[in-house]
Formats: structure tokens, C-alpha cells, sequence
């Protein structure tokens, strides 16, 4: 019979709690989506599923050794570990998580070794989260991925599209603006970090956002990666009633010239071009944006392409799924179903709004000043979303005039769009996270 | 636990073997129940296409996934201030 | 002379043992019935090669730091050693490798600072158990890769099946008996963990076998794997005359009706209904039958191919080469040339047999119980061994009715002995490991 | 920063904004003139194959790699002894 | 303002050193040479990049969270460093650096904990290079996918050319000699550890270069491996002055007898009987060659080509990446620019062209012993550089003699130089590093 | 090894390029015999199949890791115990 119980208290039932029960809910309605829906699904599909792992009552599979240790909240273990951590006073287990997530790395250590000798292990998800996550590098070989993915050429053509991808990350920082405001208000409770990793969100770009959250705001890193990637799915909704409302229709019938042809010389070199701005002038936006031109040098230069082809294939396809797995692990209840994360959704879907506003605007501007004729619709792909946004510019344009393909020339702003929201990133780090 | 070694693998084998079968009948039970929902009440067209895919541009309506995930936290909170 | 004499002293041949030639023998050996006889080559060429790499006398590729360092034996290194773990007395560096295996986390790092220090380094071999199996990764992710291979639409038509992967898992438990009986009467000398472990050989699944006896009995792991790969190569000579004497002529031919369609639906559905009884009753499970439930689902789901491809092929590809070379590294003589060893492999035959007439005779049964009729010859199947033990009850229903294909209503039991099996994992460490 | 939060807010978008904008800014002006000079100084050949890839023997000028790593370090180890 | 001037602060100008600039423009001129001149161009492209990241001011791409904390210089900070170094009068941070370079693990655990509490990490570079290199796995992983593309059939066909393998491996130890030489005359300034990894240069094979490098001297990694592949790139160039100028008109013109065809059995067993001769002659080559043994017997065998596959190209190709890029975070400016590195360079062609010569020799001497002709072209193909040594052969015997088709003759000594160059790796290990 | 470092690179050239040429000359010898055992005792097939592959259930004779495996243990304990 006492096997009977061991099994019992082991199993999923005896343990379950409401908030888990919801966030697996979450987790089959993320997974809906991206199945149904097609919303982000290379992405949606790891880390609906690693929702639903990381809840799994008593599987611990998102926690460390330390927490599960804590969860199981075995008196003598306590005392054990609030000696390692120079407690003296605590009520639960929750004053020593507390204690030990304000330790420094001595006491992380000699708490970590206690909970190995008791037999506690780090659970799967929770190993994903620091090798592909905590580490930093999944999101940089992703953005690796992507810059062996993107074609500079029509950005090349016609450079000045760059300010459309400047204009739109004032979703961003307005953004930041706002989650500071409601912080002010007390509607929220969110830092500067915090709200600066929220604001991200704005950028569009999912492993920037992943990677600078994983750095400013780890708690936050689940909402934040949810709601980057639900709203890039939406953005064929959100932009285009921003989009009408802010153009005439005679704007929007504008006709812009063709692209010039772009030299493989010239693709070649860009990349270095952008390496050395960013070595000179913002270091803290090295790793992301120097991942990103390296991929992107592979790609062009013609002469590594077995190297290009693995990056935008295999590599990129593994570190995707533990990527997302490892996002997933950041669903857990007890972390993601709090005030905060709707704060963050309501938050993330007006920096889109704002970002896309912004874009137009500058476009409609630009149009003005500029000899050639700019059509404002390819401002909203200065947010990024690649190839999304562009789109959904070429899909109204075609609304107004039939003959008027903007697709190619929405490419420019939209991966200026990437390398406007990584520069917004090292800024961040460097003011914020310094 | 019993203290001797061929007590414990006894039981071993009488709490494991019943795991096994009470968990793969309760899946038998699941997954009959499960296809007949499915075949009844979410019947694929007859085109034999597997999984057919969205364009992209089929748009999901907007501010799904915002609510649904809103609902399920203020349900959460209510039940946890009460 | 003196650097003649280091290069003879750093030989092999000066340093040669017994046990080691006798190992790199078993290794050629593996790798001739890998080559020659086609037993699963995929696993057992890696194994074999690592068996050898493991037993180059002095290269010391299997062992740790801190290992290599007492091997070394050095007099005043040994003093140190004791210190560190705080033994007083001790004659060889034996006896400080016994104190060194019970100490704790932090006298674990001391000794590994002071190999270090010392110059000595962890043997390749060692490094890729520590990452492959040591944490628990590579057999998770195979287990996501065989995922993503496997088709449940036979299961899904016809979900009885899954009592016949079931019955087949009484091999597991009765071998459990039969090691701790042998250990009871002086035969052996194995633990209940190592029971456990040793009977999940029976499950016929690589993975499964060596997820399991990495937690409850790594010093076994080496000839566990040996025996559950040589075993599933085995299943087309171990399972017929064993099928042929529990069933009759008459049996034999049995034709079952045609399998059912089933709907894509269904097939995405299933693995997430199968998660969450996973998450209700048997979190111990989660970490293995959640793998393969997501590796099943980016198959299905059909919105990831590019996800499933990768896993199906360069990510399991790679995972199965370093799980190889570490599952070869348990290989070493002082390990593995022991009567325990051959313990191990007379048990797991055992195993085999008995999960195959478990699920024969329980076919029988649903046989005279059920409305369609049933091939008793698919309930060999149930022990897993996919596609192999369904194909040979093809084989067997063709000899008795050329026209009696069996292949397709025998993989719904193969696949559910998949799940019987991991099912099986996760009660043995619940109750064994916890 | 200034102590309130808001005020921090406010002073991480004006710098941040801003050192967006000026870098992006900076980038126009330094593709733009990338571009000019690969165009006029560096023009590809107009055949429109993609990254012409030069056979193997093709060989490279001997010491060019280490005649300019050379000239570098010496320059270097002039600069920093003076 | 505090803002403005916390971003000037961290930009890259107002950081700059002269040696960065100079190490970025390093990085552009092996770019250059790698896409223009195709120069090895799939580790010079991940190298010369890496080179730029690693020299981005301010960004400490390459360094570890310790050295980041002390190029900091914070007084308070330092303080703690030198408290747990056990270090009581210093000037600067470098004496600290020293300090830490020569402390135990202890004392490294301590330092790494104190700027990890300080809020310092490890560089994005420096994380790949510990993980990549500093664990010997990727030039292991390396010589894997090399062994899985190496056919030995022609070395096989005449094993006599195993010699001249030997014979251009004279290179090699000339070159430690001269380092040793130029030590002794205060030229330049070597340890015995330093001129034998100087000396695997003249091996003419990347990934030996590489393993020997971060086993005996890491603080030259970036160099060696530079000179390694840059010379390997100019063989052309390098060898057919030496080539003509040992050898006669008429000896070039010497045509070989056609190669016997080589059974697959044999070449299954070909890489098991070196195995077993590395094993018991010469353990410390026994990673080398062992992981090269072993990828070629997957390609041989027959049986796990989807394993041989993906080591050929996923693998092969990730691996490479993380390589380059880890090799360029050792061409940070003050760990390059220095005397030694031009040391380097120009032993390394000495050594290149040394290990032609003896080549070349010997195979003059065969020539004259041996019963079938030799071509003494072939001799030079001892070094390895595969495949371009061979070629290089190939291309001057066609000069003299437009029907002698010497390329397969010259695959065997080729091959057999990777050999070569792999034991002398192992004697250098094994004296020098034990 | 001597103090001087001179001394030390001729020894460790001396040994070393001693070990490589009785290496490879080893090779030579081994390479030869088993290129002979191999085509006279198990010459392969005239036809030119690369690593023709058994099908699956080609079966192996049963057993025979196991016997193998087996004594060779056997054969190892008894020396043990001697
Ligand atoms: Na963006
Ligand atoms: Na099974
Ligand atoms: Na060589």
C-alpha cells in the first residue's frame, strides 16, 4: 500500500494546482495558433508545447535542482539551505527562494550542492533555458540564421529607406515610456529594465526581443517572447486599419521607381560596412548585430556556401526548437499568470501600433522633401516582422492600384526594420543593463 | 518497502505491471473517445491533402490568443483573491 | 634514454592489461556484427568503436580527471586526495576512489580542482558521456527524433492494440524478479535499481534503456545497451519459435479486417491527449514520453516540416553518433568484465522471451474475447523493437496465409510498446529512484 | 538617470531614439558612399553570375597575407616603442 | 547628459586602441584573401570575422567575465580580485591578470564568482572558444568529418608511400628546432612547449595544428592557426620552386604503374588496424586519430551512411563555424601583436617548405631503391594540405610529361601526411606536454 | 631532458621524428599483411557493389555476441583467480 501512495502523491493529480491546469490551457491555445492559425508556428509550436511540459505538476521539468529542492520544501532541507544562504529567520520555502535569488555566486554554489547530495537534479526544460538561453547564444545563432536569410539588395538600392526602419522603433521607446507611466501610476510594477525589455516588443524581431529580455528582464521573458511572436502573426490585422487611417488613397496609389540592380560587390561589402559602425559607435549591439552581418557575409561572399546552407538549415533548425522549448520553461504558473503579463500584451500591441504609425508618418514625410515619389505604405514595414510586414504594404498598395507592386521596395525598411530594433537593444543594454 | 530485496521487486512488479496496464486502458478509452469527437464533430474534408495549410494571409482574428489569455488570468486572479 | 624511456612508459604496450585486450575483442567484436550481420549498425558501430577508444591502456579516454589523476597514483597527489575528501586511512588509490564516489558536491569539486591543478584533464570519452547521457539529453532527444518517425495512425484505428503493448511489458517486471531473486540467492549482487533497470532491457527500446539506467544504475549502463541493441537485432531469431509454440496452425491464419482510415486530426490530437495523461498520472514519465509526443506532434502538425525534417535526420544523426561513442565509453574493462555483466545478458534474453509470449498469450485471449478477430501474432509485436517485431509476426502470418499481411495491424502494438515501455521508465524511477 | 522612474523613461527614449536615428543615419551615409565607390572604382564584370568563383589553381600572390600582417606589426611595434 | 556620456563612454571611439584597429584590419585582409583569393576560405572567412568581434573596443567579445572585470580597473573591484588571488602588493590590473593566470582552480572559482556577482560575463567569443576549443572537442569533431571524406584506397594501392607521409613530417621538428635556436640567440621567446606547437605547422593540417595548439601553448592559438591555413592556401605557390629545383627534367617525367584496385573489406579494416597501432604504440595520439579512424569507418563500412552523411555535412559545417570564430577570439590585438606571432610566421614557412624538401628526398631515394619507378613529385604531396599538395604534384608532373597523371598516385603519400602529422602531434603531447 | 633549451629540441626531434618513421613504417608492414590476409582469405565478390547490405532479416546466427561476450568473461575471471 505504500507503493500505492508513493505512486499516488507521485502523480500529476494529487499535485495539480489551478494556475497549471490554466497555463497548459494556454499552452493548447498557443499550440492552436500556430496549427490552425499558421501564427509564427516554427516558433509557437515549441513553445506552446514547452508550456505545457514546463506546467506539468510534480515534473519540475522548468525548475533547478535549488527550486526543486525548495518546492519539495523538506524542513531539515530548509534549515540545510538557509544556512548555506545566512538565513536566520524564514517562514516558508518562498523566504528562501527569495534569499537565494538575491545571493551572490558563492552561496548559488554551495546552495546548488546541497541540492545535488539530496538528489535533486535541474529539470530538462530548465537545462534547455541555460544552455540555449541564459548563455545567450540561441538567439545569437538564430540572428546568425536570419542573416543568411536576408537579401540587403533592395536596402542597398535605395538607403534611405533606413530612416523608415529608424522611425518605426519609436514603438519602442514610446513603449518604454508608457510601462514606466503605469509603473508610476501603480497600475503596474515594472523597472526600467523591465519596462525597456517590454518595449522591445515593438522591435518586432524575435530573437532580439528574446535576447535582450533573457539579459534586462529574465522573469518577463516568457511574456515578452509570447507576445513578440503573437503580434507579428497578427500584423497582417493590426497594421493595415493604422496603415488607411493615416494615408489618402491618392497616397497610397503612389507608384515608386524601379530598384536599381545591386552588385554582389556591394552586398559583400555592406555587411562589414555595418560590423564597423557598430564597432565603433554602439559595442553593446555587437553580438546581435555581429552575428547577424556575419551570417549575412556567408551568404553573399559566395565562397563558404556549404557553411550558409547549414546555418540557414540544420543549425538554425535545431536551435529553434530548443530555443522555443527553453521559452517555454518561462510559462510556468507561478511566473507568467500575474498582472504583469497583461500588462505586457496590452503594452506590446501598442508599441506595434505606434511603431507602425511612426513608419508611415516619416514615409509620408519623406515623400515630401524627396524628388522621387515614396509611397508612405512601405513606412509600416520599418517595424520588421520580416517578410510580414512588407506584405502587407505590397497587399494594400495593390488595393489602391492594381499595378502597383510594392513588395521589393517594402524589403528596404523591413530589414532596416532588424537593424534598427538591434541597435535599439545595445542601447538599452548599455544604458540600462550596464 | 519491504526490507528484503525479493519483497521490494515483487512489488516492483505488481504496482509497475498495474501503471502500465490502468494507464494504456485509460489511453485506450482517451484516444477511442478522442477519435470519435474528432471524426464527428471535426470531420477533415474528403481531399486526402495532409494537412493543408493557411496562407499566411488568411488572417486570424485579431486579439484571439490577447483574450483568451486575458480571461484565463483574470478567472486565475478572481479564484486566487477569493 | 630518458625520453625513450617516457615514450615506452606512455605506450600501450607497457601498459597494457588483460581486461583491456579482452574489451577491444568485444569491441571488434560489436563492430563485425554491426558491419557483417547488420545488428542495428546505427548504434552499435559507435558503441563498439567507442568500446575500444575506452580501453587504450594509458589514454584514459573514459575516465574523469579526477580518475585519471588516482590512476596515476602518484604517492603525494593521493595524500592530497585523502585530504580533500577527508579520508585519514586508505592503502591504494582505490580506496580513495570509493570515498571519492560517496562524498558530496563540494568534495567532489575540491578533488576535480586539484586533478586539474595537477595537469590532469577529462578523457574525450568521458566528456561526451557528461553531455550526452550524464545529463540526461541524448537519449531525450533520440527519443524526440523516433518521435517524429513514428506513424500512429495503425494504433489510432484500432486502439485495443494498446492492451498487447502493454501485456508485452511484463517482460520488464518479470525480469526485474527474476534479477533480484538471482541476488537474493547469492547468484548476483544487484540492487533494486539495478533491477529496474536491467529489466527495462525487455522493453526492446534503445533510448528508454539507456535513459533509465543513467539515473538508477550507470555503472550498468554499458552492458545494458549492448544487451538491448544485440537483443533487437536478435528479435527475428528470438520471437518465432517461441510464437509458433504458444499459438496454433489455426491462429496463425487468422486475417484481420482491414484497418480503418484515420483523419489527420485524430493524429495531432493524439499526442497531446496522450501528454496530458502523461501530466495527470505519471510526471516521472514526462521527461521521455514528452519528448516523443512533441517530436510525434511537429511531424503531424504539419505547419514545422522544416523542424521534423532536422529532427528526423541531422539532429538525431548527430545525437546518435556522440550517445554511441558515450554509451561505449561504460565499456571499460574494470567496469564491465564482471558476473554481473553476464548477469545482464542472460536476463535480458529472458526479458525478451517472456515480454514476447506475454503478448502473444494476451492476443490469444482478446482473440476469443472480441467481436473482430485478432492474429495472436501481432502480440509479439508489443514488446517494441520497432519495425522489426512487426515485421517478423509478417513474416510468420505469410508462412501460415500467403495471403495474411499482417505488417500494418502488427505496428499499433509495436508503437504502443513504445509508450508501454516509457510508461514502465517512469514507475521504475518513481518508486526505485526517487 | 534621474531618481523617478518616469524621468528615466523619459531620458531612455530620447537617447535611445536618438542614437537609433543617428546610426541608422550614419549608415545611409556610409552605404551610400560604399556603394558609389564599389560601383565607379570596383564594377563587376556585366556577366550576372552570382559570386564568379575562381578555380582553385588560380593562385594567390605569395606573401601577400604575411607581407601585410608583417608591415602591420611593425608599424605597431613602432608606434608603441616610441 | 549623464546619459550622453555613459553612451560615449561605451562606444567603440572612445575606446579605440591602435592595436585594434590594426587587428580589424588584419581580419579584413584575411577576408579578403579568403573571398577574393580563396584562401581556405571556410575557416579564414569564420576566422578573419572572428578576428574583427574579438578587437571591437569596449565589447570584450574574446574575454572571459574575469579578464572583462579587470580591464574595468575599478579600484574597489581589484581589491577583492587581489584579496582572492592572495595577492598583496600589485601596481595594476595586469599584475592581478598575472596572478589569476598562474592561480590554481581554487582560486580561478573565487575570481569567476566575484565578477559574476559584479554583474561581468564571459564574451560571446570567449564562451565558443572555451566550449569549442579549450575542451578539444571541435578539432576532434573536425578530424571526424575529415576521416569520413578521406578514401585511403589509394594508400592502400601502395603502402610504400606511408614514407614519404613520414618523411614531410621532417618539417615539423626542423622548425621546433629553429625555434628552439632563435630562443637560445634571444631572438625570440619560446618554450619547448611553444616550438612544438610552432612546429606542427609545417603538418599542413588544420585541426592537428589547432588541438596541439590549445593543449601546449593557447596563448598563440591565433597565430599558429592562421599561418597554418594561410600556407596551406599557398602551397601552389610554396612548393613547385623547391620541387623543380630538387629533381631533374627527367625524374618528373617518370610515370607510375597503374594502381592495383582496392578491395572494400580492406578499407573497412584499414582504420582498425591503425587503431589498434595507435593503441598500443601511442596513446596521447589516440584522440586524433582515433575520432579520424572512426569517421572513417562509418564512410567505409557501408552501414550507417546517414551517420557518415550528416558527419560529412551538419556536423562538419557547425562544427567549423564555431571554430573559425573561436580562433578569431585569439586574435585579440595584445595577445597578437607581438614579436612571436612573426616568429610564426616565418617558421611556419620554413617548416612548410623543409617538409617539401625532406618529401621530395626521400622519394628521390625510393626511387632509386624501389623496383616499380616513383615520381619524386609525389614526395612533396607528403606533407598533406589535402587536397592540394596532391594537385600541386598532379599539375607539375602534366607540365613535364603531358600523359603522366600523377594525382592518384600522390592521394597516398597525402593521406598519409595527416597521419603523420597526427603521431608527430602525439610524440609532442607525450614529451612535452605530460 | 637536459636544462638548455637547444638540447630539448633536438631530443624532442630526435624522438619524435624516430617515432613518426617507426610508426608509419609499422603501418607499412601491418598494412601490407592485412591487405594480403584480407584478399586471400576474404576476397570479396567480382561484383562491384559498394558495401552490399544484408537485408534485415538475413538473420544473425543467435547467440553468438553472447557466447562470445560470455567466454570471454569466463576466460578472464579464471586468469583473475589463478
Ligand atoms: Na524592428
Ligand atoms: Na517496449
Ligand atoms: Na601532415
Amino acid at each position: 500500500m505504500d507503493n500505492l501512495l508513493v505512486l499516488w502523491n507521485s502523480s500529476g493529480l494529487a499535485q495539480i494546482q489551478v494556475g497549471q491546469v490554466v497555463m497548459m490551457l494556454i499552452g493548447l491555445g498557443l499550440l492552436f495558433l500556430a496549427i490552425r492559425k499558421n501564427f509564427e508556428p516554427l516558433l509557437l509550436v515549441p513553445i506552446g508545447f514547452g508550456g505545457i511540459l514546463a506546467n506539468i505538476p510534480g515534473a519540475g521539468l522548468a525548475y533547478s535542482a535549488v527550486e526543486n529542492a525548495l518546492h519539495a520544501a523538506d524542513p531539515a532541507m530548509l534549515a540545510e539551505f538557509a544556512r548555506a544562504l545566512g538565513v536566520t529567520v524564514y517562514d516558508s520555502a518562498k523566504d528562501i527562494q527569495v534569499a537565494y535569488d538575491n545571493a551572490g555566486a558563492g552561496a548559488h554554489l554551495a546552495a546548488q550542492q546541497l541540492a545535488l547530495d539530496a538528489g535533486y537534479g535541474n529539470g530538462m526544460l530548465y537545462s534547455f533555458y541555460s544552455v540555449a538561453i541564459a548563455s545567450g547564444i540561441a538567439p545569437l545563432v538564430i540572428f546568425m540564421g536570419v542573416g543568411a536569410m536576408t537579401d540587403f539588395g533592395p536596402l542597398l538600392a535605395n538607403p534611405k529607406t533606413l530612416f523608415l526602419g529608424a522611425a518605426a522603433q519609436f514603438g519602442i521607446f514610446a513603449t518604454v515610456l508608457g510601462a514606466v507611466t503605469l509603473t508610476s501610476l501603480g497600475v503596474m510594477d515594472f523597472s526600467v529594465a523591465d519596462a525597456a525589455a517590454i518595449g522591445i516588443i515593438g522591435g518586432a524581431d524575435g530573437p532580439t526581443a528574446i535576447y535582450v529580455s533573457s539579459v534586462l528582464a529574465p522573469d518577463l521573458l516568457g511574456a515578452i517572447a509570447v507576445a513578440a511572436y503573437s503580434y507579428m502573426a497578427l500584423v497582417p490585422l493590426i497594421q493595415p486599419p493604422i496603415m488607411r487611417a493615416l494615408t489618402t488613397e491618392e497616397e497610397r496609389k503612389i507608384e515608386m521607381v524601379q530598384l536599381r540592380p545591386v552588385s554582389q560587390r556591394e552586398k559583400i561589402v555592406f555587411p562589414l560596412a555595418l560590423l564597423i559602425l557598430v564597432a565603433l559607435l554602439l559595442p553593446d549591439a555587437a553580438p546581435l548585430l555581429g552575428m547577424f552581418c556575419f551570417g549575412n557575409l556567408m551568404k553573399e561572399c559566395g565562397v563558404v556556401d556549404r557553411l550558409s546552407d547549414t546555418v540557414q538549415n540544420a543549425l538554425i533548425n535545431i536551435t529553434t526548437i530548443f530555443l522555443g522549448l527553453s521559452v517555454g520553461s518561462k510559462l510556468v504558473a507561478d511566473k507568467f499568470l500575474d498582472m504583469n503579463t497583461l500588462g505586457i500584451l496590452g503594452l506590446g500591441i501598442v508599441a506595434f501600433g505606434i511603431g507602425t504609425a511612426s513608419g508611415v508618418l516619416i514615409a509620408k514625410l519623406m515623400n515630401r522633401l524627396s524628388a522621387t515619389p515614396i509611397n508612405p505604405l512601405i513606412g509600416s514595414a520599418g517595424v520588421s516582422a520580416v517578410p510580414m510586414a512588407a506584405r502587407v504594404s505590397n497587399k494594400l498598395g495593390l488595393e489602391a492600384n492594381p499595378h502597383n507592386f510594392l513588395l521589393m521596395h517594402a524589403m528596404g525598411p523591413n530589414v532596416a526594420g532588424v537593424i534598427g530594433s538591434a541597435v535599439a537593444a545595445g542601447v538599452m543594454i548599455s544604458l540600462v543593463g550596464g | 518497502m519491504t526490507d528484503d530485496i525479493v519483497g521490494q521487486g515483487v512489488e516492483l512488479m505488481v504496482y509497475g505491471m498495474g501503471t502500465v496496464v490502468v494507464f494504456l486502458a485509460l489511453l485506450v478509452v482517451i484516444t477511442t473517445m478522442m477519435s470519435r469527437l474528432v471524426t464527428r464533430y471535426f470531420p477533415e474534408l474528403p481531399a486526402p491533402e495532409p494537412a493543408p495549410r493557411k496562407p499566411v494571409s488568411a488572417a486570424p482574428a485579431e486579439g484571439e490568443v490577447v483574450a483568451a489569455i486575458t480571461a484565463a488570468i483574470h478567472q486565475h486572479r478572481n479564484k486566487k483573491s477569493q
